[in-house]
Formats: C-alpha cells, structure tokens, sequence
C-alpha cells in the first residue's frame, strides 16, 4: 500500500506545482500547519544550534548528564530514569493522538474525545514530570545564571530549551482539549475532522522536538 | 470524504461581513482595509523614521552649528532609524501593505484564507509598533546599540538605553515576529491554496511571486532573531551567559562568563541577510509589474525571472557572514561566503537584464509610476554593484564599518525599495480609491526624490573609500581624512534636508487626489492582471461579485499581435482573443505540452 | 488510499511504530546505560534518533502518504539549517581554541558530579 | 525623454565625479598592494557594467518611448540572449572573485617569522603588550583584570614576566617586518583598524581575533575603533609609529615589563607633603581650593589623574598656548623632579580629607544638567560623577565647579585636549563639543553639584 503510494506521488510532483487553484490537495489548515512547523523547526534548531555553539566555546566543563540527572528510588541512583519515563510517556501520547485522528476519520466522536483527553493527560503529566525535574535541579543548587558542576551555560540551556518545550506542550495540551470538547460536541460533523489531524501534527512536532532534546541535550 | 478544494466550494468561505463602523474599519477583516492599516502604520513610523535621520544629517553636516542631539541621542537615532525603516516600515509595508492588498486580487480570492488571523496580525503589529515608540519615552531612552544590536555592548554601561530600552526592543521585536507570521502563514497559503479556476503557479504575476518567497524567507529567517531576542532577553533578565563572556563594565567586573558575542552575531546575520531581501524581492515583483503594463510590453523572461526569485531567495540563507569579515569570526569562513555571496549576483543580475529588456522594443508610456520605476533600475544597479565591492572579502577589509557599506545598503535598501514603493503606490492608487492622482506632482516628487537621494548617497561611497567609519557623532580630528570630507557630509545634509521635505508632495498629492483626482474606471493603465478586472473599483468586500474569476492565460499579455487591444486581461478565454498562434505565450505551457 | 480521502491507515501500522519507537528509545537509553563512549557514542545515539524521527514524520505525522510537493515543502528548507549547524560548531571549536591559546583556560577541566558536591552518596557509574 | 537624458546624464556624471575627486583611499603603507589590485579589479569590471548596463537603459528609455502608431513587440522570451547574459556575468563575477580569494588565502595565514604583539581595547582606550625577550606572551585573562593589572597578565605564567606593557594608546613596529597583531578586548566589541594598513578586525571579548601586515612606510597613523562601542565609540583614537628597527629598540627598551609594573615601589605621602607647601598658596592648604588664585579643589581627586596631569603640565601638554592658568601651573609641575616625587605628591593629595567645595554657580537649569550627564558624561565619569580608573575620567562630584566651567571651555575651544602627546584629552574634546554653551556647561556644572 504504502510503495503505491510513495511512487504515486512521486509522478504527481510536476502536475501539483502546475495545478490551478492549489499546489498541496490538503485543507488549508494543514498546509498552514504544516508551513508553520517547518518554520518553528527553524525555531527549535536555532535554539539547539545556540547550545551546542556555547557547550562547544565554553571552557568550563560540561557537567556528565547521567550524573545530574539520575535518581535513586532508595538504592543506587538510576542515570537518566525520569528522562526515560518522560521519553516513553511522550511516545505514548505521540500514539493515542495518531488513533484519535484514526477515529476522527471514521467519524467515531467518542474514541477521537478519549484518545485525545488521553493524549492531553499523558502531555500533562509529562509537563509534571518536567516540573519535577527543575525542582531537582534548582534544589542541587543549579540555575540559569549559575551552576555548580561546571559550565553555567548548562543550566542556562537545561531551563531554556526544556523551558521552551514545556511551552509547546503546554500550549498543546490546551489546543487537544479544545478541539477534543469541540468534537464531542458534534462542532465538525459539516466542517470535516481534518481539525483532529492538525492538531496531531502539532502534538507530533513536540514529540519529535523532544527526540533531539533527548539525544542532543541528555545523552550526547 | 472526497476532498473537495476549497476554492471550488465558495461558499465554505466564511465572510465576515462588516456591519457596523467599526468592524468595518477598525476590527475588519477584509484584506483590502487591513493592507491599508499596515500600510499606514508603516508609513507613520516611517516618517518617524526619516525625522530622525535628518536629526542625524544635521549633526553630521554641521557638527557644532546646531545642538539638536548628543553623543547619546545620535546613537538612539541611529538605531531607531535603521531598525525602524528595516523592519517596522518596509517589511510592514512591503509584505502587511501590498502583500494583503494585491495577493487576494491577484490570485482571484475573495480574502485570505484566514482573515481573523490577518486581522489579528495587523493589530499585534499595531502593538509592536507602540512598544517600539514607548520605547522613546522610558528612562535612559531607546537602545543606541546599532540596529544590529550586538552584545555585549548592547546592555553595558556606556551605551544609550541599555537598560528600558533595549529590552522594549527586544519585546517589540518579539512581537512583530509574532504579527509577522500570523500575516505570513495567511499569505503563503493564500497563494499556495486559494488560486481561482485556471490560475496556476506559473501564471502569478511577478509581485505574488516576490511576496510569496520573500514571506517564505520571512518565516525561516525570524526565528533566528526570535532566538536571538529570547536568549539575549535572558542574558539581560536573569544573569545567564549566551552572548556574555567575562567582562568588565565600567571598571567593575560583571558576573557572565564563557558566553559567545560571535553567536549572537551569526543568529543575527541568518535572519539579517535573508531580511535584506525580504524588503527586495517584493520590490522586484512590484516593479515588474508596473514595467511591463507601462511599457505596454509582456515581461522579458518570465520564468527566468521566477527563477531568479526563488534561487535568490535560496541563496540567501547561505550567505549570512558577509557581514562578519572583519567580526573576528573563524576566517576561513571567508572563502565560503565570499564565494556564495558572489553567485547571488548572477540571478540579480538576469532580473536587472530583463527588466531592461522588457523596455526594449516596448512602447514607453512615461508617467509617474514608470518614472520611479526606471528610477530603481537605475539605483539598484548601482546598490548591487558596491555590493560586490563588500562581498569580495578582501576589499571588505578596508571598507567594511566605513560608509561605503552605509552608501551600499541605502542605495539597494534605503533608496531602491522606496522608489518602487512609490511606483506602486501610483500604480495602484486608482484600483484603491477610485480617483487619479495628480500627474504632474507625482513628477515632481519623483525628480526631487530620484535626484536628491542620489546626491545624499553617492558622495557617502567616497567617504567611505576616504575610510570615514560609519556610526560616528562626529569625525574628530585624524590624519588621513582631509578636510574637504565635511564638505561632502555638507552637501549631503542638504541634499537630506531637501529630499525629507520634498516627500510632503507625496502626503499633498495622496490626500489631494482622494477627493478632487479624477475618476479613473476600473482599469486606467489598461493592465491585463487580474485585480484590475474586479467588477467593482474599488473592490467591495469579497472583491468577486457572485463568482470567481478564472484564468487562462499569464499576467503579461500586452501588445499580442492580432489581439483587438494592446492588452488581454488574464480572465478572457482563449476563444474570445484570437492570439496569435505560435506567438501566444503562456509560461505554464512548454511548446511539447501544446499539443496535449 | 487516497490522500483526498484524509489521512486514514489501519490502525496495525501505528501499534508497529508505536513498539519501534518504544524499542528506539530503550536502544538509545542503553548507550547511556551501558555507558558507551567517545564515537560510537554519538554515532549510536543520533543513529537512533534519526531513526525515531523519520518513523515520527513518516507514519505518525503521514509525510510517507502525503504527495511529493507537500513533502519537498516540508523536507526542503530545512537543509539550508545543516549548514548553520556545521558552522556554528566549528567556530565553537575555534573559539574556545583560541581560550585555550592565550587565556590559559584548562583544557582537562572536569566537571564536579553531584556527588562530589554532597559527598560519598555513590555516584551513578564513575565517568 | 527628460529621463532618458537624466539617466545618460547621471553616468556621465558619476564617471567625471570619480575621476575628478580628490576622495579616494589613503596612501597604502603596509604590504597589501594585492589588496589595492582587487579593488582594482572590482573597480573596472563593475564600472564597465554601471556605464553599459545604464547607457543601454537610457537608450531604451529614448527610443522606445510612446509615439503615435508605434507598437510593442511581442516577445516573452529568448533562450539564447539570457544564456549569453548568465554566461557573461559569470566570467565578471570570476574575474572580481578568484584574486579576491587568492588574497585572501595571504591574508588569513600570517607568515611564521611574523612577530606577535597584543592590541587590547576597552571603553574607551588602547594599551598594547609585545612579547618581551623570550618571543612569547603570557597567558591573560580579563577575570584577572584591575587597575595595576590593566591586561589581566596571570603573574603565575612565566612567560608573562618579561612581556612589555604599554598602557597608554600609542604603540610603535619597526618598518618591513611582518607582524602579527593579536586582538583582546575587556568589555564590549571594538575594532582594530589602521587605514594606512587596509586591514581592520574586531576585538572580541571572550576571545582572541588576529589580523596581520608589514608596515613598510615609516610614520604616525590613526588606530580607529570602526565598531560600535558606546557613546565614547567616536572618540576612540590610537596611534601607531612605524620607525626603522633602530629606533624601535630603544623605544622598545624604555617601556616596562610587566614585572616591573608590578613591583612598583609604593609611594610615599610624607614626601609629597613635603613639597606641598608650595601648592598650598593656591590650592588651599586642605587642596580645599582658591577661586580667587584660580586654583582648583584637588583633595579628592584620584591619583592615578592627578599623576597624570602633573606629568602633562611638565612635559607641556597641558598648559599650552591660550590656556593662560596652566600656564602658570606649567612651571610649579616643573619643580616636581621625577616620577617618583609626582606619585608622592599624587599619593598626599589623595590621602587628604575630602570636603566638597562650595557651589558657586547658581540659577542653572539642574534638570537639564541631569539629563545632558546621565545620558553622556556617566558613561566614563560615571552616575555618582566619582570618576574611574577604568574609563580614564577624573572624579567631578564635589569638585570646584567653576574649575569645571573653565576646562569644558578649553576642552571646547581646543585649548586643552588637542596636543598630540595628550592622549586622553581628545576624548573629552569630542564630548565637549556637543554641549552647546556656557549654558549648558553650567546646567551640567549645577547638576554635578547636587551629587556629593
Ligand atoms: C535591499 C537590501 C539589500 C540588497 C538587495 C543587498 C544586496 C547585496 N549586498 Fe548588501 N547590505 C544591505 C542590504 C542589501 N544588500 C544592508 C542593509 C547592509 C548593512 C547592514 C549593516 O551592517 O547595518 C548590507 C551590507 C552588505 C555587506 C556587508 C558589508 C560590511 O558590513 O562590511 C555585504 C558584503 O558582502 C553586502 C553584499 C551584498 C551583495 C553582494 C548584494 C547582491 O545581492 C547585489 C546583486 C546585484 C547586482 C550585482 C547588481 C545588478 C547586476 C548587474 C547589473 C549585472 C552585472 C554584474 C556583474 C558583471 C557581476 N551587503
Ligand atoms: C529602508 C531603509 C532606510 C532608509 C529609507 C533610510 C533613509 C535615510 N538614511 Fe539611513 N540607515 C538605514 C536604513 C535606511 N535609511 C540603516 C539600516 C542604517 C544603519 C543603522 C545602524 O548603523 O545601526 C542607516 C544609517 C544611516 C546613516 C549612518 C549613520 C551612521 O552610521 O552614523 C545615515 C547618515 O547619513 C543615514 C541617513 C539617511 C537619510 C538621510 C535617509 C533619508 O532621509 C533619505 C531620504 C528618504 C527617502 C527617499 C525615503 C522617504 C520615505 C520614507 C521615510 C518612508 C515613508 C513612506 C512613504 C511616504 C511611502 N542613515
Ligand atoms: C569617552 C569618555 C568620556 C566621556 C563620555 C566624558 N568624559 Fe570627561 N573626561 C574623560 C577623560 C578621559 C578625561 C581626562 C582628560 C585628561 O586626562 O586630560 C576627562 C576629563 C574631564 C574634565 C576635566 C576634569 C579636570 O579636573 O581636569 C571634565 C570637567 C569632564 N571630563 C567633564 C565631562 C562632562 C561634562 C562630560 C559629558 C558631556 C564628560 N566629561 C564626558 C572622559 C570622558
Ligand atoms: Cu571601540 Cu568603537
Ligand atoms: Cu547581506
């Protein structure tokens, strides 16, 4: 199914950027959509690019991010658990939303609600956990201006990006609910449910972000 | 569910229809009253703009006769100046201005595709704008940093508004930002997604096209200066070290260290260079378009000049360190850059060629608007061309912070750009009000406006070559720059001086014009793209009557041999003009396409 | 499966990449567990993410399904930020150089651990 | 028609006035000829396509403008034409770029017998640091930066011992050698720039940034600052001498190593007093001051001024033609021997009690006083007007304000500030110049009065 796909359109290039009336046969919320993620990428890589410039140019040490941020349930600290969590609860999310526009599409307006209040809570809980985890920071003593383990810049950048991404969740947390309290109320039954599939490409786009935090900022 | 275009659907278009005063000219939604509110706002800061430069020019012209402004006030004017006629006034007007005018009209829509947003976007600007002037009235006054607003100096004692001032920037900044893509998402896919019936890409008129990239290269670019503005706000706001190495102000040393100012400055580049052609490209389209209706003759080359667009546009973002040569930045970089910077030349050049070509054999209608279209090839040649001089990095060395660079940028930016919006602003004067303008002082504002500017900057090259550095209060005394360089700095002052006042012709003729110019009819010049051919003039809310226009054939059929007029609107089928075969040209058709 | 149609697949697709990414992260995570280091490292861990982000933007966010104008679109521009990327991390290289050079800025600092700090408590694995 | 004319006219123009100026680059005294040739290059390639690219326009304008029963050709595209066009842009494009990257190369890989020396700039000065006898600059750091340590040398790096320290900002090279400039800066960006050498780079703080020429015509040019630095950024003059190796030496030699400015003998108050007895005639004997003899408040002022100002007055520098008081400050500096007996007497003068003289100026506007110092003059003497090493500027606050009045003048009219040895006092001309008169002198006077 797939392949078909993938060499149908290859052969529709030409005649989609010499279509009348519009290049992409999508809604025009998605290409607007769409146009925007690409250009908060922009946002997001220059905020990446910004950190690994100053990680690479400072001379203070670059504190072991295993250290910082293991956690010990009673025994020998764990390194990198809550991020781990905080991945795979991220993950999950990224996979209810892709049901629930799955059931959007089918016009099933109760799963698509439940799969996206699902998906709203797992982004809850993630921005939760990312709460948790500048509690503990700034507890061993870590802050934007300063930090005791090494380059200051690490805790500049650890509140900045992470900071910036709990945004995007955040804001995605709040878009999921509306449209989900939209859709149980039967407000897309003549618009169409393209709506819940905007509304996952964003929730994706955050997914996908924190993928390269993950690698970038935790691991690497 | 099939998915049906929207543009086929008209109806799902949901019009706000404006029923009281205000939601008619205050809350609208209708792209044709919200380009006119961006495009006042741009002009009103602009003329801010312009008081202060003259500001400048008097105390540079004359740097002990007049007390007009300090060391630290000349430093905010330059800044405000720079920043303001840059972002708030020609990006504003280019993109907020014509961008929401003509896009709709010319890719036959009734709006954008989302006029809240659209109406939204011009109210954050309206906002950005205000925090941006409050900025003048803050303690310590508004930043003097330069508008390219390095750090570390940028919040150090000893520069003006380091404080207030820069962060009102900053915010202000932040805002527009946010103004500018709702604006610009709204008008990408306007163009992308609401084209009527026949109207395929290739077949935009040339201003969509350099709107289209340039808001393109608007969405990729500001987020570096979003970036740039959130990190150097925290840098300023809660002590962290981006930009920020150790440092020593004012005899105390300051708690930053390991911070990188060369950082701030590629961020600020890769959303600076592309900027500088954001206000170009749509220069470039504008005045395609009013060169070819005036010369009554079909654009030369069009899809090279398509093309032209969109690789200048590409190319823009790898060419961002020519403004870092001399920063101290790693110098291999030099090589790279110079070469790219270089290649651009090469599609700028084929667009000044075509342009010339297109009045080649064309049969030259010389009014007003054709006056500062011919105008701008001529500037802009000569801009481009002290580019190369700075893009070859070894000349730069001696020249770069000298005013050869600040001849250079007002030359391609501070002149061209103003002349094609003027140009267009007569172009289009009929299509928005109705009414003519009046002929004869629209030349006149032209011949003040083209001569005078042209003696404002052409002597600043060679002060420049005599290495008078820019952003300077006052030159002192030094042994290598004779004295006869004030007498040029004189002369431009005057020529400043004369030129500023010279724009009140402008402001006399527009407002004149709107109630005793008369009637034009729906299509003065005889053009044959489409927002000439709305059934109504001005066009109404919705621009289209009961339906749609379609398309079938490209923006630029002027003189087609055999054709009854010298021109064939874009929505007259092929079957009502009989074209002339083999010469009929349609850009979206190849000769091996015809047959299919 | 038309695209005009919306963006509807079986569901079996979305539980497959849902368990790889699951597996991607595990994969990723061990690399730091099992505390790899030096280039294979950062091979493994961008490896890794490469692959969770092409399994993101390709199913979950349909970019596989959707026509090549809007993929180019979406997959175009940002190329032009790899080079921004690559400069930016020489000059990073270049300037903290140049500290080493002539600010006598330590090259073999390391950096303290939390147990370092707060004494004994045992450290993660010794670095 | 007109335009048509204006255009043929405006090159035309342009080509005479370029020919025709005396405006152009400096004469060249570095080894950067290769430089000049570029422009060259440039120059003609990009001239040859002004005037074609804007004859062929005019005549277009000329000969196709509107005339009864003339029509436009249809003509939307031509393959050939705009192939050849590309094509020869390209080969122009070539010839500017490929010298210009050929030069380059030359410019980014200074020579390996290139003789280093430091150019370190801040708000709003120049010092200078060559390597000394062992070839190689010690470690600095601007952490470790204070007023007798103004480069930040670490004292722990022996390689800093012996290096040369030039605190002031005129700096000397020998002719024909090739050297290596490397630049620091303390606080904000500044920029190296000498226009005789064609060369300019930034000074990065946080970083090191280089550039490097052989100067090869002897004599005294500018260093300009050409990147915005602040208020100060115009007033930030250097110099540098090129000299024949010989004088450079002996130059060279009479400046100390940092070692030396470190082991500086503390300086002796009592001795100062000693000799003060003379100055108390004017001064008062509390350097409370004399309005009446002219003779300023100096109790209070800091020390390293003080010696600064002494040293003028005896080498001449202040003093000078029209500045009729110095004039008679002149010879009692004389009577101070060496720079032993100035730094006493700087060091007794600022142990004295500190008394704010009495103000004398009265009805000045103080609102616009304060808003002329806070927005200029603060950003060296800074708020409290208590002055700083930092920024080279005096204290004010508490001083005489008539004293004041009458130096703001001089700086105004060029009596003060414009000798060339006075290296500090052109910054002061620049600034004094924008106040517009007595007026606001006072205003600024008044002002300065209410900060003690
Ligand atoms: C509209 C704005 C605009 C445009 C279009 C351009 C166009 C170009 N600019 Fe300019 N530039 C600015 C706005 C603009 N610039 C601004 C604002 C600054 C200063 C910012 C600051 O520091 O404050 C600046 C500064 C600037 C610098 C940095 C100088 C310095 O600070 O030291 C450089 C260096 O490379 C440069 C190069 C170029 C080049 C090569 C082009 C090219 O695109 C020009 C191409 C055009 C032509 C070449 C002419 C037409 C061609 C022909 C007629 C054909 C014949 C040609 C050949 C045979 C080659 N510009
Ligand atoms: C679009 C950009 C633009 C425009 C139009 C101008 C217009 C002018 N500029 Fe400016 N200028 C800049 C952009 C621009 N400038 C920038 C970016 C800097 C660098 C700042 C920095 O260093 O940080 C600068 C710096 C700068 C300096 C250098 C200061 C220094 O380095 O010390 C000087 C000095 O003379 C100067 C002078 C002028 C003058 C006399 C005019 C004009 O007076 C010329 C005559 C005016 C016109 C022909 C245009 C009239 C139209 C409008 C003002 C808009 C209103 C619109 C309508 C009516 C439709 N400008
Ligand atoms: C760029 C830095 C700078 C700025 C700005 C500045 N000054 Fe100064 N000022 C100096 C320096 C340096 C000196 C010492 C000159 C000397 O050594 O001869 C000085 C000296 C003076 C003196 C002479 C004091 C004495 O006792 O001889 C006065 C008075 C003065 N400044 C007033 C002002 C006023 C008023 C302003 C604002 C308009 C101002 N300064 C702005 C740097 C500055
Ligand atoms: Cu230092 Cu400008
Ligand atoms: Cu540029």
């Amino acid at each position: 199914m797939s392949e078909a796909a993938i060499s149908g359109s290859g052969s529709t290039l030409a005649d989609d950027w010499s279509a009348d009336k519009q290049a992409y046969h999508v809604p025009w919320g998605k290409a607007m959509m769409w146009i925007f993620l690409v250009s908060d990428t922009f946002i997001f890589t220059c905020f990446l690019t910004s950190y690994l410039h100053v990680r690479l140019s400072t001379t203070e040490p670059w504190p072991v991010q295993s250290e910082i941020f293991a956690l010990s349930f009673g025994g020998d600290p764990i390194p990198l658990i809550l991020i781990a969590i905080m991945t795979f609860i991220l993950i999950t999310s990224s996979g209810t939303m892709a049901l629930a526009v799955n059931f959007g599409y089918q016009r099933n307006k109760i799963k698509t609600f439940w799969f996206m209040v699902a998906t709203a809570a797992l982004g809850a809980s993630f921005v939760g956990m990312q709460a948790f985890e500048w509690s503990k920071l700034i507890e061993e003593g870590v802050r934007p201006w300063t930090n005791p383990f090494g380059a200051t810049q690490f805790g500049s950048v650890f509140f900045m990006i992470t900071g910036f991404h709990g945004l995007h969740v955040t804001a995605g947390v709040i878009y999921l609910l509306t449209v989900a309290f939209k859709v149980k109320n039967g407000h897309y039954d003549k618009k169409g449910y393209e709506i819940v599939e905007i509304a996952g490409l964003y929730w994706h786009f955050v997914d996908l972000v924190w993928v390269f935090i993950f690698a970038f900022f935790y691991l690497l | 569910m099939a998915y049906v275009p929207l543009a086929d659907q008209d109806s799902e278009m949901e019009m706000h229809h404006p029923h009281s005063w205000v939601s008619k000219y205050v809350w609208s939604q209708d792209h044709k009253v919200i380009a006119i509110q961006y495009g006042g706002i741009a002009i009103a800061v602009g003329v801010v703009a312009l008081i202060l430069s003259l500001l400048m020019r008097m105390q540079l012209g004359f740097p002990e006769t007049f007390d007009l402004i300090d060391p630290s006030s000349y430093y905010q004017s330059v800044t405000m100046h720079g920043m303001i006629m840059v972002v708030y006034m020609l990006t504003a007007l280019l993109l907020g201005g014509f961008g929401n005018y003509l896009i709709p009209l010319m890719c036959g829509a009734r709006d954008m595709v989302f006029p809240f947003l659209n109406m939204l976007s011009v109210w954050v600007y309206a906002l950005s704008v205000v925090i941006l002037m409050a900025s003048f009235f803050v303690d310590g006054g508004p930043t003097g940093a330069g508008w390219t607003l390095y750090p570390p100096q940028v919040s150090m004692a000893g520069t003006p508004g380091h404080d207030m001032g820069i962060i009102l920037m900053l915010v202000s900044l932040a805002v527009f930002i946010v103004a500018f893509t709702m604006g610009g998402l709204n008008y990408v896919t306007t163009i992308l997604q609401y084209r009527c019936r026949g109207l395929t890409m290739m077949r935009l008129p040339l201003t969509v096209w350099g709107i289209f990239i340039a808001t393109i290269l608007g969405l990729f670019a500001f987020p570096a200066l979003l970036v740039s503005a959130v990190m150097m706000l925290f840098d300023m706001l809660l002590g962290t070290s981006f930009f920020m190495p150790a440092v020593i102000e004012a005899g105390t040393p300051l708690d930053y260290n390991g911070g990188s100012p060369i950082l701030f400055q590629h961020l600020f580049w890769f959303f600076g260079h592309p900027e500088v052609y954001i206000v170009a490209l749509p220069a470039f389209g504008l005045v395609s378009d009013v060169l070819s209706t005036h010369a009554r003759k079909n654009i030369f080359g069009y899809r090279m000049m398509v093309w032209a667009i969109i690789a200048i546009g590409g190319l823009s973002f790898i060419v961002w360190a020519h403004h870092m040569y001399v920063s101290g930045m790693n110098p291999y970089f030099g090589f790279f850059f110079a070469t790219t910077t270089l290649i651009i030349a090469v599609p700028t050049a084929l667009k000044v060629y075509n342009w010339v070509l297109t009045l080649w054999e064309g049969d030259i209608r010389l009014n007003a608007p054709m006056y500062f279209a011919i105008g701008f090839i001529f500037t802009f040649i000569h801009g481009g061309l002290t580019g190369l001089f700075l893009g070859n990095v070894v000349i730069d060395l001696p020249l770069s912070d000298t005013y050869f660079v600040v001849a250079h940028f007002h030359m391609v930016m501070g002149v061209s750009p103003v002349l094609v919006i003027f140009a267009a602003l007569y172009h289009w004067y009929p299509k928005v009000t109705g009414r003519m303008f009046h002929e004869g002082l629209a030349k006149t504002h032209f011949w003040c406006t083209f001569l005078g500017t042209y003696l404002i900057y052409l002597p600043m090259h060679y002060l420049g070559f005599l290495g008078v550095p820019r952003r300077y209060y006052a030159m002192g005394t030094t042994d290598f720059i004779p004295a006869s360089a004030q007498d040029l700095n004189v002369v431009i002052t005057y020529a400043a001086l004369f030129v500023g006042a010279s724009q009140l012709l402008f402001f006399i003729n527009i407002f004149w014009s709107l109630r005793n110019g008369k009637k034009s009819g729906p299509n003065p010049w005889g053009s044959a793209s489409l927002e000439w051919q709305t059934p109504d003039t001005p066009p109404k809310h919705g621009n289209w009557g009961d339906e749609l226009p379609t398309v079938y054939r490209w923006p630029y059929d002027y003189s087609v041999p055999g054709a009854h007029q010298d021109f064939i609107p874009q929505n007259v089928p092929e079957s009502d003009e009989p074209t002339a075969d083999e010469q009929h040209f349609d850009p979206d058709h190849d000769a091996s396409k015809a047959d299919t | 499966m038309s695209s005009e149609a919306g963006q509807q697949h079986p569901l079996g697709i979305y539980y497959k990449v849902w368990i790889l990414l699951f597996v991607l992260s595990s994969f990723s995570y061990a690399v730091d567990f099992f505390n790899v280091q030096g280039g294979m490292r950062w091979g493994l861990v961008i490896l890794f993410m490469l692959l969770k982000a092409g399994f993101i933007v390709s199913i979950f966010m349909h970019v596989i399904w959707e026509r090549m104008a809007l993929v180019l679109t979406i997959l175009g521009p940002p190329v032009v930020l790899l080079l921004l990327i690559g400069l930016m991390s020489v000059e990073g290289f270049y300037i903290s150089g140049t500290r080493y050079q002539y600010m006598g800025h330590d090259p073999d600092a390391v950096a303290l651990t939390p147990a370092d700090i707060h004494g004994g408590g045992g450290g993660g694995e010794a670095h | 028609m007109a335009l048509a004319v204006v255009i043929f006219l405006l090159v035309i123009g342009s080509v005479i006035f370029h020919f025709a100026s005396p405006w152009w680059f400096t004469d060249i005294a570095a080894d950067w000829g290769s430089i000049d040739f570029t422009i060259n290059i440039t120059f003609w390639v990009t001239g040859f396509v002004f005037i074609a690219c804007n004859l062929f326009l005019a005549y277009c304008v000329y000969k196709f403008r509107q005339k009864d029963g003339h029509k436009a050709v249809y003509e939307p595209e031509n393959h050939k034409l705009e192939i050849w066009l590309s094509a020869i842009t390209t080969v122009g494009v070539v010839a500017m770029l490929a010298p210009g990257l050929f030069v380059w190369a030359s410019i980014v890989t200074p020579p390996d017998d290139a003789t280093e020396f430091e150019a370190m700039g801040q708000q709003w000065q120049w010092a200078f640091r060559y390597p000394g006898a062992d070839g190689i600059m010690g470690y600095a750091d601007t952490q470790l930066v204070t007023e007798t340590n103004p480069f930040g040398v670490n004292v722990d790096d022996p390689n800093g011992q012996d290096d040369i320290i030039v605190v002031g900002p005129e700096m000397h090279l020998p002719l024909d050698k090739p050297v290596k400039a490397l630049l620091r800066s303390n606080d904000v960006l500044h920029n190296f720039t000498v226009p005789q050498f064609r060369v300019k780079m930034d000074l990065v703080p946080g970083m090191i940034s280089y550039i490097w020429f052989e100067p090869n015509k002897a004599g005294r040019y500018d260093i300009m600052c050409e990147e915005l630095c602040g208020i100060g950024h115009f007033v930030m003059r250097g110099a540098v001498i090129v000299e024949t190796q010989a004088e450079y030496d002996v130059w060279l030699d009479a400046q100390p190593t940092f070692a030396e400015t470190q082991s500086v003998a503390a300086a002796n108050p009592a001795a100062g007093q000693a000799q003060y007895a003379v100055c108390a005639a004017c001064h008062g004997a509390q350097g409370e001051g004399n309005q009446a003899l002219n003779g300023p408040k100096l109790a209070g002022q800091q020390a390293w001024y003080i010696e600064r100002q002494l040293k003028y007055f005896k080498e001449g520098v202040r003093g000078g033609e029209g500045d009729i008081n110095g004039q008679t400050m002149a010879p009692m500096a004389n009577m101070l021997a060496d720079e032993t007996a100035i730094r006493n007497m700087a060091a007794y003068i600022a142990s004295m009690p500190d008394t704010p003289a009495t103000p004398t100026i009265t009805g000045a506007d103080v609102a616009n006083g304060a808003s002329i110092y806070s927005r200029n003059c603060a950003a060296c003497h800074l708020d409290n007007a208590d002055g700083t090493w930092y920024t080279d500027a005096p204290k004010l606050a508490g001083m005489s304000d008539w004293y004041f009045v009458t130096q703001i003048s001089n700086f105004r009219a060029g009596i003060r500030g414009l000798h060339p040895k006075d290296d500090y006092g052109e910054q002061m001309v620049g600034m004094a110049t924008a106040m517009s008169g007595l007026e606001e002198i006072e205003d600024v006077a008044a002002y300065i009065n209410t900060l003690r």
